[in-house]
């Protein structure tokens, strides 16, 4: 395969914002994304947030800079008040263009 | 004659099973049900109620509802406003906690409000079928008008997300769905559905009432974290909405049954629609602290000792 | 005379279901039922199904049963030819996708089915049991009879995978099981079942058409990229073949009922075995084209308007 | 004799659906029902059994309790000892693994003594209510004995942990939960939740069979890698551990019908809490090996020909 | 614990597939595999896909020579008409005879 | 955002050992988790564990030192007898103090 580098970006937040971290990394240029869905614990404790279902587990490959700008949305918009974490790794992709 | 009504309605099948799964759940037993059910009979349930309504509305006079809904709409206004006086100045919350509370108060729990009918239904007591659609009133009402007075302090941005969250969220559609199939079927024809619709009906709400049996005693072992404060108003706000809810049922000329089942919807609390739609308006609001007292205290409460309450005050009022 | 038969079928709480929850989910409101609802009642609705057929099979001579049966096998090899034709000549679309899309309309659905059997019960008519028989022998023959049509023409890979698929899939042993579950246990022994297979038959069949008129109602969006000639095509096919199954129940000499359950299993398109077969033996056939068609389309279609028709042609003809 | 009663069991739509099931699984045709009702269906099981169980709790003398109760703590203790014997000497396995496999005899499967109580109630006889109760301490004490057998031998850590998974698992919990509820509420305010935990039993029982036929034939596959002494030993030592508890049964003044139950409670082997139990005490042991006993020999040969086995040793010794 | 790397592939493909990426995989030479579900929008679009239900999300560790066939194999038979997606990380792993 | 690296050690195990591996790295200083459930196949072969359910999918970003301390816990009491595999990658996050 050729060794084409992408970001994966995985992040887990509190159910309620599913379709808005769906709309975000949307906008901000991911070309795809998946979702599932997980329960933990973390800061926030996990009784507080549970009462809407578990919480969502996207991921979306994407370049360097999609991954900053949602990097930074995320920091701005939903770190402060909301239970989310987000992690990012290097990955090999096949089909670049598709990311 | 409260405690003979008291015991009347704990003996039924969903308030035993609700106690029962609960004391379970504090001594760390889990009889807790396999999660898929838990969704799938809220939603059961709602469309349930809906059909029962709407089945109900088509056999009604118009004329008749007028009243009724002028006294929701009061409620859904008066309950929250008074949600938010006490959690201010008794339970000390700051503005947006209080809103974010007062929010939940406003709007209803329709598992509260079932189980109210169950229990009129075991006592023998009848009740107005148009009072579901009071129930999609009340539950959008009072959250809109709790989330006005955060947004007047200038602290709320998701305001219109989650106004449309609620409105377009499942608790509504699937009762006023459910509200539209039962009107537009109608009584004779929905006979065959009957099975599945209103013979299970309160065996699914007896098993509904195991889940949230244990969601609210987890709930209720974070109460401590909430505050003693919150404790008591979780249910002192149930008890003087309630009685608010029953005075405005008697003037809307509703029988003792359906101003019992309007003191119940005053009384009781969100913790489905509200929780979703503040975390969203609200997000530096508290959750430990609002889905504690509503589900943690006041569901409890209510379905323990405050629906009989509210069918005395009826009785009283009517 | 249509007219009133139309108006019959739509007031069911099945069919009102099917509209209200399309209705709501075209103003993107969320009436959605949770996720696994749906296998759920599929399942179910498969199961008691076959069980129910078993059982009339039990009581059936089996002299009756041939006439219908090679009815059911030219159904099996006229319906997606002509459908094929159509989709080529009047639908404009190269052989691999109107195969594939033919594969649908060959095969049926088992939910058109049962409204049709609620339709008819509702109205009065009695149906011949063992039609449940058929519906399993034209999923399958459909399918393999339009599949056959691309592999002439050189294009499939997965030919015997994608069959193996449909003759080992859920929905073909489910209804077999039901069959011989109904067949081995009998009339008499299997009343103590009659609770969950028999009484919540209808209810379950109204809540699973909630969750149809969802996901009808996203497809229907989907067809104006799927175009005017596909959208013609997903009524004109299903009025076409539900003529020749209707001329095919009278020539076998099926009552009245069993004409129109038959018109309907021809009229009627695939939307869970056949997409599932196609896409493993026609990889590069566009899904976009064939579930938009008979999902978003003819299904809806039959449901509403069809079965009635249906109805009237088998009045007609018998 | 035990022919006919044989048939009579055979005929029943819950084996029924086991036997079909489980052989379009050796077929390889998939006719698993969706997941998620695997664990609801159990759920329901295990709670309409219990509340059936409270409600005749309710109606019975305690004194009539105390000798079942004494044969179903002896039965605790001897079946899974004479289980281990027979495992040691005939079945030549180690001690942990012997010990790992007697605890799921010790223990019981509740859905076999459903099956029982379904074909009882089909060929007419009656059974004492509070069997329920004592399936609840055959559950844990057999596994208990079992596990102090290897604990003996030095090879036990996670023993109380295992305990406590037994005893506070959803098994034994909504059981225990079901016998409140239903001795708190009685026998007449149960009546409205009869269409869901009574005249459901039987249908659900047999959809859960699908499920179990599905289960058990993927077990039997693997049971040629167990070798042939173990598919022995999981016939023979449900007949012998069947004839103690129809002995015991039969001592302990029980009738006809309670006498063949509790023999199916001995026979049975338990196949969710026991293997949980022994995979956390005793890692060391193969899984392949006990759950194979249980639910690929034992538990289809007791649905099969065990209980009508057992009630002909119950008509024999009452 | 030792450094050992091995290469963790992740695949998500249209719900048809499963069975067949897990014979894929098993097949050129992996020892292991597990299976989620999750939902998800790529350049196919949503709609014509959900129908057999969620995808599936295989993720399996191997080692540099299978993941390659892998790859292949994902090139040539399921990239041109399915929805499909994969990437590649490298990854410590203990026990590495295990995978 | 900051390029602070972490460790995100990925376990998967059988059903029953869901409370225990929670315990496990919550005890060794993972300050956060997620669970969600897979089906797979492995050394142990399928049919002998999924009695119990699908398996766990715990997920855990964590610094180095956990994750070593994690690691030979699961050498020790876990590997030997129960059916679990895990994988550890370097991963970047924002707010490391979380982590
Ligand atoms: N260190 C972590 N590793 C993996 N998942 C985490 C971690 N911390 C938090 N999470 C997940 O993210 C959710 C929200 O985290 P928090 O905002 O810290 O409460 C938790 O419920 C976990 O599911
Ligand atoms: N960039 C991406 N990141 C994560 N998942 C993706 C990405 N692109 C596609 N997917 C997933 O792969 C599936 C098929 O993708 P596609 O073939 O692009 O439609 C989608 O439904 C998503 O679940
Ligand atoms: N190489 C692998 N890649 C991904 N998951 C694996 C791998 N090997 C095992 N697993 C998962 O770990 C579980 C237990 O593995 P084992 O102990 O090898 O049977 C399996 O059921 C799989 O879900
Ligand atoms: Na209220
Ligand atoms: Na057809
Ligand atoms: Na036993």
């Amino acid at each position: 395969m050729s060794s084409t580098e992408r970001q994966l970006l995985t992040i887990i937040a509190e159910a309620v914002l599913e379709q808005r971290l769906i709309d975000l990394v949307k906008r901000l240029g991911a070309k795809g994304y998946s979702i599932g869905h997980v329960r933990g614990e973390g800061a926030t404790g996990r009784a507080a947030l549970d009462f809407a279902g578990p919480s969502v587990r996207l991921e979306s490959v994407m370049t360097d800079e999609v991954v900053d700008r949602v990097f930074e949305a995320l920091a701005a918009d939903y770190f402060p008040h909301f239970a989310v974490v987000a992690w990012v790794v290097p990955v090999r992709v096949a089909r670049p263009e598709r990311f | 004659m409260i405690a003979s009504i008291i015991v009347d309605n704990l003996l039924t099948a969903p308030v035993i099973a609700f106690v029962v799964a609960g004391l379970a759940t504090l001594v760390r037993a889990d009889i807790r049900l396999p999660e898929p059910l838990y969704a799938v009979l809220s939603s059961y349930l709602l469309l349930a109620i809906g059909i029962k309504g709407g089945r109900a509305l088509g056999l009604s006079e118009s004329a008749e509802l007028w009243r009724p809904l002028i006294a929701a709409l009061a409620l859904g206004i008066i309950t929250p406003l008074l949600a938010f006086a006490l959690l201010r100045r008794v339970g000390r919350l700051d503005t947006i906690n209080a809103a974010a509370t007062a929010a939940h108060y406003g709007s209803v729990s329709a598992v509260t409000f079932t189980v109210a009918l169950a229990t009129l239904e075991a006592s023998g007591q009848s009740v107005e079928g148009f009072l579901a659609g009071l129930l999609a009133v009340l539950e959008v009402v009072g959250i809109v008008v709790a989330l006005a007075l955060a947004r007047d302090r200038g602290s709320s941005d998701g305001w219109t997300e989650a106004l449309l969250e609620v409105i377009r969220g499942r608790s509504i559609t699937l009762l006023l769905g459910g509200l539209v199939i039962g009107l537009a079927v109608g009584d004779e024809r929905l006979a065959p559905t009957d099975p599945l619709f209103v013979s299970l009906f309160t065996g699914a709400l007896t098993l509904f009432l195991v889940e949230m049996g244990v969601v609210a005693a987890e709930r209720l072992r974070d109460a401590r974290d909430a505050g003693w404060r919150i404790v008591v108003l979780g249910i002192v706000i149930p008890l003087a909405n309630g009685a608010i809810g029953a005075a405005a049922g008697s003037l809307a000329g509703l029988s003792t049954g359906g101003t019992a089942v309007l003191a119940t919807l005053a009384a009781s609390a969100s913790y489905i629609a509200a929780p979703a739609a503040v975390r969203i308006a609200l997000p530096s609001a508290s959750p430990g602290l609002y889905v504690t007292a509503s589900l943690g205290i006041t569901f409890p409460f209510n379905v323990i000792l405050g629906i009989p309450i509210y069918l005395a005050m009826a009785q009283v009022l009517t």
